[in-house]
C-alpha cells in the first residue's frame, strides 16, 4: 500500500492524465458527473453517487457499430470502428466497480459471443475506485456482499483527512501504479484498518442493511412471477426510464438504424424493459401490460439474472432509483413485496 | 398536518367502506421519511400505509387518464395545483367527471428532498417538521433547515390555496401561498440575455438530459395514447440523444405539444433526474400566450378553451417575433 | 497561391412550405412569369399551412436546412376558412421558442402569398436568402450526421 | 474490423425469389461470391437485414445438406418484410448468424418415428428439418408430416410437398384447410383436430410450429391422445435485436429465445412463466 498527502492529489491526477484520459466527478453545469479531468476542473469526490453511473465508458447510452451505403441493390459497409484511448476512471465508488464484473458477465462470458465494443473499452479502462467515506441513506451494497470500506476495481484508495492510501489490486493496476509510483511514499494497511472500522459502523445504521434476498432464485421463478403483489405495486409506475438509464447494471439495448441522407448508421443503444416498443413485434406485443413491463424488469434483476449466473443480482445496492424514481418506487420496495411468494 | 392526514385517512375509509368508490389514489408509506409513493388502495384495511405529508408531491391527475374504461368510481386527493391538471383533463375529456371522486386537501408546500441533499445534507434519516424549520437527523447528526429554503421549485411560484374543482375539503385552512414572486422572472432574465448566451445556458442544460421520458410521463396534460417519439414511423423516435439536436428536438416539441394545456404544475422539473429546469420552457410558452392571446391559465375552468385550438383575426404576425421587433 | 483561390460564396438551403390552394401556385407562376428566385429553395407543397406540424420546421434544420419559411394564404382566405388563423398562432409560438432556446430567429418565417402574387413569392424569396446568406450556416439546429 | 464482432452482419445477395402464397415469398440467398453466407443447422435463425429499413430474424428454412444457398419463406407482416416483397434478385442484403439452437437431428431425433405438424408460415422452420431428414432418410424411422393452412392458396412449399415429400422415401404428407374451397378434395378443419383423426401412436417424437393458437391446442390434443412432452419440439419467436442473448427482449423467464431457443422442449417449456 502507498500513501501521499491530499494537497498532491492534482500533481497525481496530471501524472495519471499524462499516462491515459483521466476522468472522475466533475461538477460542471450544476450537474456531478465522471467527466475528462483538467487542472481547473472542479472536483468532487466528496459526491457519493453521480446521478449517471459511470457504467457509460464502457457501455456508452449510444455507439455506432456499422455505417451502410446503398446503391441501387448493392450494399457497401464501411468500417467505422475506431481505437480506443487508454482511460483511467478515479473516484469509483465501490458499488459501481462490481457492476462492471456484472456486465462483464453479459458482455464478455460468452466466449462465442463476446461484445467487443465492450471488451475493447473494457481492456482500455482502469478503475481506480474510492472507499464511501460517508455513505447514504439509501446505500445498501451491504446486501450484495460488497463493502465499501473495501472496494474493487484495478486500484482501490482511500482518502482519510489529508492522506490519499492507493493499493493496486490487479495486474493493471500494478501497471499503471508502477509509472507513478515515484509520488507515493510507502504505507502499511494497519494505517486504514481505523477508517475501514468507521465506515463498516456507518453501514451498520443503515436503513437498508437488513434487506434479504433470501428466496429469490429460479426455485420460486414461476411463484414469484406470478404474485398477485406485482398489480398493487406497480400500479402507479409512469413506465419511464428514470431507473433504467440511471442503473449500473441495466444493460438491455436497441439496434436501430439512422439515416443521415448520405449513409445508414447502424446505432447501438440503450433501451429500456418500461418501454412499450421494447418487444414489439410486427404481429403483437408479448408484453401489452405496464405490470408485464414491470415485472420484467424487477423479475431480470432479482430472478432471471442470478438463475444464468450463478445466483448473482443484478443490483449493486448503489441506491440511485432510490433516490431518483419520480415515484419513489424502487428494487427495495419491490423485494420486500415480493419477499414471501413462493417461499417454503 | 397531522390532523388532516387523520382527516383524510378517515374519509377514504368511510367512502371505500360504504362503496361510494371502488379504490382511493393517494400516497403510501415508504422506507424512508421522504419516499412516498402514489398508490391505490382498494381495502380499508390497506389504508393504514396511507400518508400525507409534507413529502406527498406528486401530481395524482396523472393517473385518472383512461381510469374511466373501468367500471368503478375513484377517490382521488388533490394539492390546490393538482385541481388545475384535474380540471384541463376534464376539459380535453380524457377523464370523466363522474368516475371520479375528488377531494381537495391542504397544502402548506411541499419538499424538495434534492435541494436539501444539495445543501450537502446526507445521510437522511429523519426530518420533523417544525413550523418554517425543518429538524433533520441524519446518519452524520443533526442539522436543521428552513423550510422555504428546500420547497420544490413549483411550490415557490404557488399558484394559491384555492381549489379549482372539488367534490369537498378536507384541511384546506391549512394552504398557504408560498409563492415568493414572479414565476416569469427566470423566463424574462433568460429572455434578456443575448441569443449567444441563452443558446450556451439551454446547451449546459439539455446536454444533460438522458431522454428517460420521466418528464413526458409524469405530464397530466401529455396523454396522447401513442406519443410520436413512440412511433417508430415518425422519424423522431430515438432512444437516447445521439446528437445535440435530438436533445433540443425533444424538449421543444415536448414542451410545444402541451402549450395552452400545461397549468405549470412543475411535475417535469420535479422528476427530471439530471436537475434540467424544463418548467422554463413551459413557462416560456405560458408566458408568450399570456402576451399575445390575453392572461391564460390551463384548468382554471372547465369551459376554456385553450389558445392554440382558437384564433384572433388581430392575431400577431409570427414575423413580428421572427424578425425581431415588438416582443419582450 | 492559396489565397488566391476564393471562397466558395455559401449558398444557404431553404425549405419553403407552400399551400397547395395559394402560395404553391403563386411559385407557379412566378415560374412561368420568368421571375428568378434561388435554386436553393426547396418547395414542399402542403394541402393547407396549417399542415405543418412543428416537427416538420425542426426536422427540416436536422436534414441541414437554413431556414425555412412557411407560406400560406392570406387571412381570411383560407382554403378551408381558418387553417391559417391556427398556423398563425403555432408558428407565433414555434418561432418565439426557438428564439428562447438561442437559435437565430431570422431562420423561421411565415408569410401569406396568393396564388396571384408570383412577384411577391420570388421577392419574399429573394429577400429570405438574402437574410439568410447574411447569417451564414446554420449551426445550432443541425444534426452533425446529416452535415458533410 | 473485428470480424469476431457478433453484430456485425455479412452482405448476402438475393438470388432468387419464388411467390409460395400471395403473402409468402421464398428468398434464396447466398454470399456475394456464391455459396451459404454461413453453415447452419436445422431450426436455427439468422438477422436479415435491409440498412435503412429494418432488421428482423428470420428461421434458415433450407436444408443444411444444402451448400449452395440458403431459403428464407418470409411473410409480409410489417415494415422490412413489406420492403422484402417489393425487392428484386440481385438485392444485396446483410445477413448474420446462425443464432439459437437447433432441432436435435442428430441425437434425440435419431431412429425416430417423427411427426412433423406445422400451420401456416409455422412449415417454414420445419422444412429445414423435413429436408435434413429426408437427406439422411436411413437414420430416420417413420415420417408424417400433417400441415394446415387458412386456405389451399395459403399452403406454402405446395409444389415441393406435392412432387418431392409426399409418398417418397416413405415421407406421408396429410393436408387441411380450415374451410371448404373450390376445387380442394383434401381433408377440411383445424390442424388439431386432424391430428386427432389421423390416429397416430404417442410413441412418436413430435416438431411442432405454427401461430400460437395453433401450438396450443395442438399441444393440449397430443397431451389427450397420450404423447409424452418429453418427446415434442416446438419453436418460439419474440422481438429479437441481438440474436445473442444480450439485448434481453426475447426472454420467456430466464431463457432467451435468441440464444437458449428457438427450439424448446415443452417439458422445459412448461416449466417457464406464459409470457410468450
Amino acid at each position: 500500500m502507498l500513501k501521499l498527502p491530499v494537497s498532491k492529489m492534482d500533481e497525481l491526477f496530471s501524472l495519471i492524465n499524462s499516462e491515459r484520459t483521466l476522468y472522475m466527478p466533475l461538477e460542471k453545469n450544476s450537474e456531478i458527473c465522471f467527466d475528462k479531468w483538467s487542472s481547473d476542473a472542479s472536483i468532487r469526490l466528496d459526491k457519493l453517487n453521480t446521478v449517471k453511473s459511470p457504467k457509460d465508458f464502457f457501455f456508452p447510452a449510444s455507439e455506432n457499430i456499422a455505417a451502410f451505403k446503398t446503391k441501387g441493390k448493392e450494399i457497401i459497409m464501411d468500417d467505422i470502428r475506431s481505437e480506443i484511448e487508454p482511460f483511467a476512471l478515479f473516484g469509483v465508488r465501490a458499488c459501481d466497480a462490481e457492476s462492471f464484473n456484472l456486465l462483464d458477465l453479459i458482455f464478455l462470458n460468452d466466449k462465442d459471443f463476446v461484445d467487443t465494443f465492450y471488451e475493447s473499452r473494457r481492456q482500455n479502462g482502469i478503475i481506480i475506485t474510492t472507499a464511501c467515506n460517508e455513505p447514504e441513506e439509501t446505500c445498501f451494497c451491504n446486501v450484495f456482499n460488497i463493502d465499501a470500506a473495501n472496494p474493487g476495481g484495478d486500484i482501490s484508495t482511500w482518502i482519510i483527512d489529508d492522506t490519499l492510501y492507493w493499493n493496486s489490486l490487479t495486474k493493471k493496476g500494478s501497471g499503471l501504479t508502477e509509472k507513478i509510483k515515484k509520488m507515493f511514499e510507502q504505507a502499511d494497511e494497519s494505517e486504514i484498518a481505523d477508517h475501514q472500522a468507521k465506515i463498516s459502523g456507518v453501514i451498520n445504521k443503515l436503513p437498508f442493511k437488513d434487506l434479504s434476498l433470501d428466496g429469490f432464485t429460479g426455485e420460486a421463478l414461476i411463484e414469484k412471477f406470478s404474485s398477485n403483489q406485482w398489480e398493487e405495486i406497480c400500479h402507479t409506475c409512469l413506465s419511464c426510464g428514470t431507473c433504467t438509464f440511471i442503473c449500473p447494471t441495466c444493460h438491455c439495448y436497441d439496434i436501430q438504424d439512422f439515416d443521415t441522407g448520405k449513409e445508414i448508421h447502424r446505432i447501438k443503444c440503450w433501451d429500456s424493459c418500461m418501454y412499450y416498443d421494447f418487444t414489439l413485434m410486427a404481429h403483437g406485443n408479448p408484453r401489452t401490460s405496464l405490470l408485464e413491463r414491470f415485472r420484467q424488469r424487477y423479475m431480470h434483476k432479482l430472478v432471471y439474472f442470478p438463475e444464468n449466473n450463478d445466483g448473482a443480482y443484478a443490483c449493486v445496492g448503489c441506491g440511485r432509483c432510490v433516490q431518483k424514481c419520480p415515484i419513489s418506487m424502487n428494487i427495495v420496495k419491490v423485494a420486500k413485496a415480493l419477499k414471501y411468494e413462493g417461499m417454503k | 398536518m397531522q390532523r388532516v392526514e387523520g382527516e383524510i385517512k378517515q374519509k377514504a375509509h368511510e367512502l371505500l367502506k360504504s362503496g361510494v368508490v371502488s379504490s382511493v389514489l393517494a400516497w403510501k408509506k415508504g422506507d424512508l421519511v421522504y419516499d412516498a409513493a402514489p398508490a391505490f388502495f382498494k381495502s380499508p384495511n390497506a389504508l393504514e400505509d396511507m400518508v400525507y405529508n409534507g413529502f406527498c408531491c406528486s401530481n395524482l391527475s396523472k393517473y385518472l387518464i383512461e381510469k374511466d374504461s373501468e367500471n368503478e368510481k375513484v377517490l382521488v386527493f388533490l394539492k390546490p395545483c393538482d385541481t388545475y391538471s384535474l380540471n384541463q383533463l376534464l376539459s380535453n375529456h380524457r377523464v370523466i367527471k363522474d368516475k371520479i371522486y375528488a377531494v381537495g386537501i391542504g397544502c402548506d408546500g411541499k419538499i424538495d428532498i434534492e435541494k436539501l441533499r444539495a445543501k450537502g445534507v446526507k445521510g437522511i434519516l429523519e426530518i420533523e417538521e417544525d413550523g418554517e424549520s425543518l429538524k433533520i437527523q441524519t446518519l452524520y447528526g443533526d442539522e436543521t433547515c428552513v423550510r422555504r429554503d428546500i420547497l420544490l421549485e413549483k411550490c415557490l411560484n404557488c399558484k394559491g390555496k384555492d381549489h379549482m374543482v372539488y367534490d369537498e375539503l378536507i384541511g384546506s385552512e391549512l394552504s398557504e401561498e408560498t409563492a415568493l414572486g414572479d414565476k416569469f422572472s427566470q423566463v424574462d432574465e433568460l429572455e434578456k440575455m443575448s441569443s449567444d448566451d441563452r443558446f450556451e445556458f439551454w446547451r449546459c442544460e439539455l446536454s444533460k438530459c438522458i431522454r428517460c421520458n420521466a418528464c413526458r410521463n409524469v405530464c397530466p396534460s401529455c396523454t396522447c395514447r401513442k406519443c410520436v417519439f413512440d412511433n417508430p414511423h415518425s422519424g423522431v423516435n430515438a432512444k437516447v440523444n445521439v446528437t445535440d439536436f435530438e436533445e433540443n428536438m425533444f424538449h421543444i416539441i415536448r414542451a410545444f405539444h402541451v402549450a395552452g394545456r400545461c397549468s405549470d404544475c412543475g411535475e417535469c422539473t420535479r422528476v427530471c433526474p439530471q436537475g434540467i429546469p424544463l418548467q422554463l420552457l413551459n413557462r416560456k410558452f405560458i408566458k408568450d400566450i399570456n402576451n399575445f392571446y390575453g392572461d391564460f391559465q390551463a384548468g382554471e375552468t372547465v369551459e376554456s378553451r385553450s389558445p392554440l385550438f382558437d384564433y384572433n383575426f388581430e392575431d400577431i404576425e409570427p414575423n413580428v417575433i421572427s424578425k425581431g421587433r415588438g416582443i419582450n | 497561391m492559396q489565397d488566391l483561390v476564393k471562397e466558395k460564396p455559401f449558398k444557404p438551403l431553404v425549405v419553403s412550405f407552400c399551400c397547395n390552394w395559394c402560395s404553391y401556385a403563386g411559385a407557379d407562376l412566378a415560374g412561368s412569369s420568368r421571375l428568378e428566385y434561388p435554386a436553393e429553395v426547396k418547395i414542399i407543397r402542403i394541402p393547407c399551412s396549417c399542415r405543418v406540424d412543428p416537427l416538420f420546421v425542426l426536422r427540416a434544420f436536422q436534414r441541414g436546412a437554413d431556414g425555412v419559411i412557411i407560406n400560406g394564404c392570406h387571412p381570411g382566405d383560407c382554403h378551408y376558412s381558418t387553417g391559417n388563423y391556427y398556423t398563425r398562432r403555432r408558428m407565433a409560438m414555434l418561432f418565439s421558442m426557438l428564439d428562447f432556446i438561442g437559435i437565430e430567429k431570422e431562420r423561421t418565417r411565415l408569410e401569406w402569398v396568393s396564388a396571384a402574387e408570383g412577384a411577391r413569392f420570388a421577392s419574399v424569396m429573394n429577400e429570405f436568402v438574402g437574410e439568410l446568406r447574411e447569417m451564414g450556416e446554420n449551426k445550432r439546429l443541425g444534426d452533425i450526421r446529416c452535415k458533410e | 474490423m473485428n470480424n469476431k464482432e457478433a453484430l456485425i452482419p455479412k452482405l448476402g445477395i438475393i438470388t432468387d425469389i419464388r411467390d409460395e402464397t400471395p403473402d409468402v415469398k421464398t428468398f434464396s440467398v447466398t454470399a456475394l461470391n456464391g455459396g451459404v453466407v454461413f453453415p447452419h443447422m436445422p431450426g436455427q435463425c439468422a438477422m436479415l437485414s435491409i440498412p435503412g429499413v429494418g432488421e428482423a430474424m428470420f428461421s434458415i428454412c433450407s436444408s443444411p445438406t444444402n451448400k449452395e444457398f440458403m431459403e428464407y419463406s418470409i411473410k409480409k407482416a410489417g415494415v422490412l418484410t413489406d420492403w422484402l416483397h417489393l425487392a428484386e434478385i440481385g438485392q444485396q442484403i446483410t445477413v448474420r448468424g446462425p443464432y439459437g439452437n437447433a432441432f436435435p437431428v442428430e441425437d434425440d431425433l435419431k431412429g425416430k418415428d417423427i411427426l412433423f405438424i406445422a400451420g401456416g408460415i409455422g412449415l417454414a422452420p420445419l422444412r429445414s428439418v423435413i429436408n435434413y431428414v429426408r437427406d439422411h432418410r436411413e437414420n430416420y424411422g417413420e415420417v408424417d408430416i400433417v400441415y394446415g393452412a387458412r386456405s389451399a392458396d395459403d399452403l406454402v412449399f405446395r409444389k415441393e410437398i406435392e412432387n418431392e415429400w409426399d409418398s417418397k422415401n416413405g415421407v406421408k404428407v396429410h393436408l387441411t384447410i380450415d374451410r371448404e374451397q373450390e376445387g380442394w378434395d383434401g381433408n377440411v378443419g383445424f390442424v388439431p383436430g386432424f391430428v386427432k383423426s389421423l390416429k397416430f401412436t404417442p410413441d412418436r417424437t413430435t416438431l411442432v410450429c405454427g401461430p400460437p393458437i395453433m401450438i396450443k391446442f395442438v399441444l393440449k390434443t397430443l397431451e389427450e391422445m397420450g404423447f409424452d412432452s418429453t418427446k415434442i419440439y416446438t419453436t418460439m419467436e419474440l422481438r429479437m435485436k441481438c440474436g445473442i442473448g444480450k439485448c434481453g427482449r426475447c426472454n420467456i423467464g430466464s431463457k432467451y429465445v435468441c440464444k437458449d431457443g428457438p427450439v424448446f422442449r415443452c417439458d422445459d417449456l412448461a416449466k417457464l412463466p406464459d409470457e410468450y
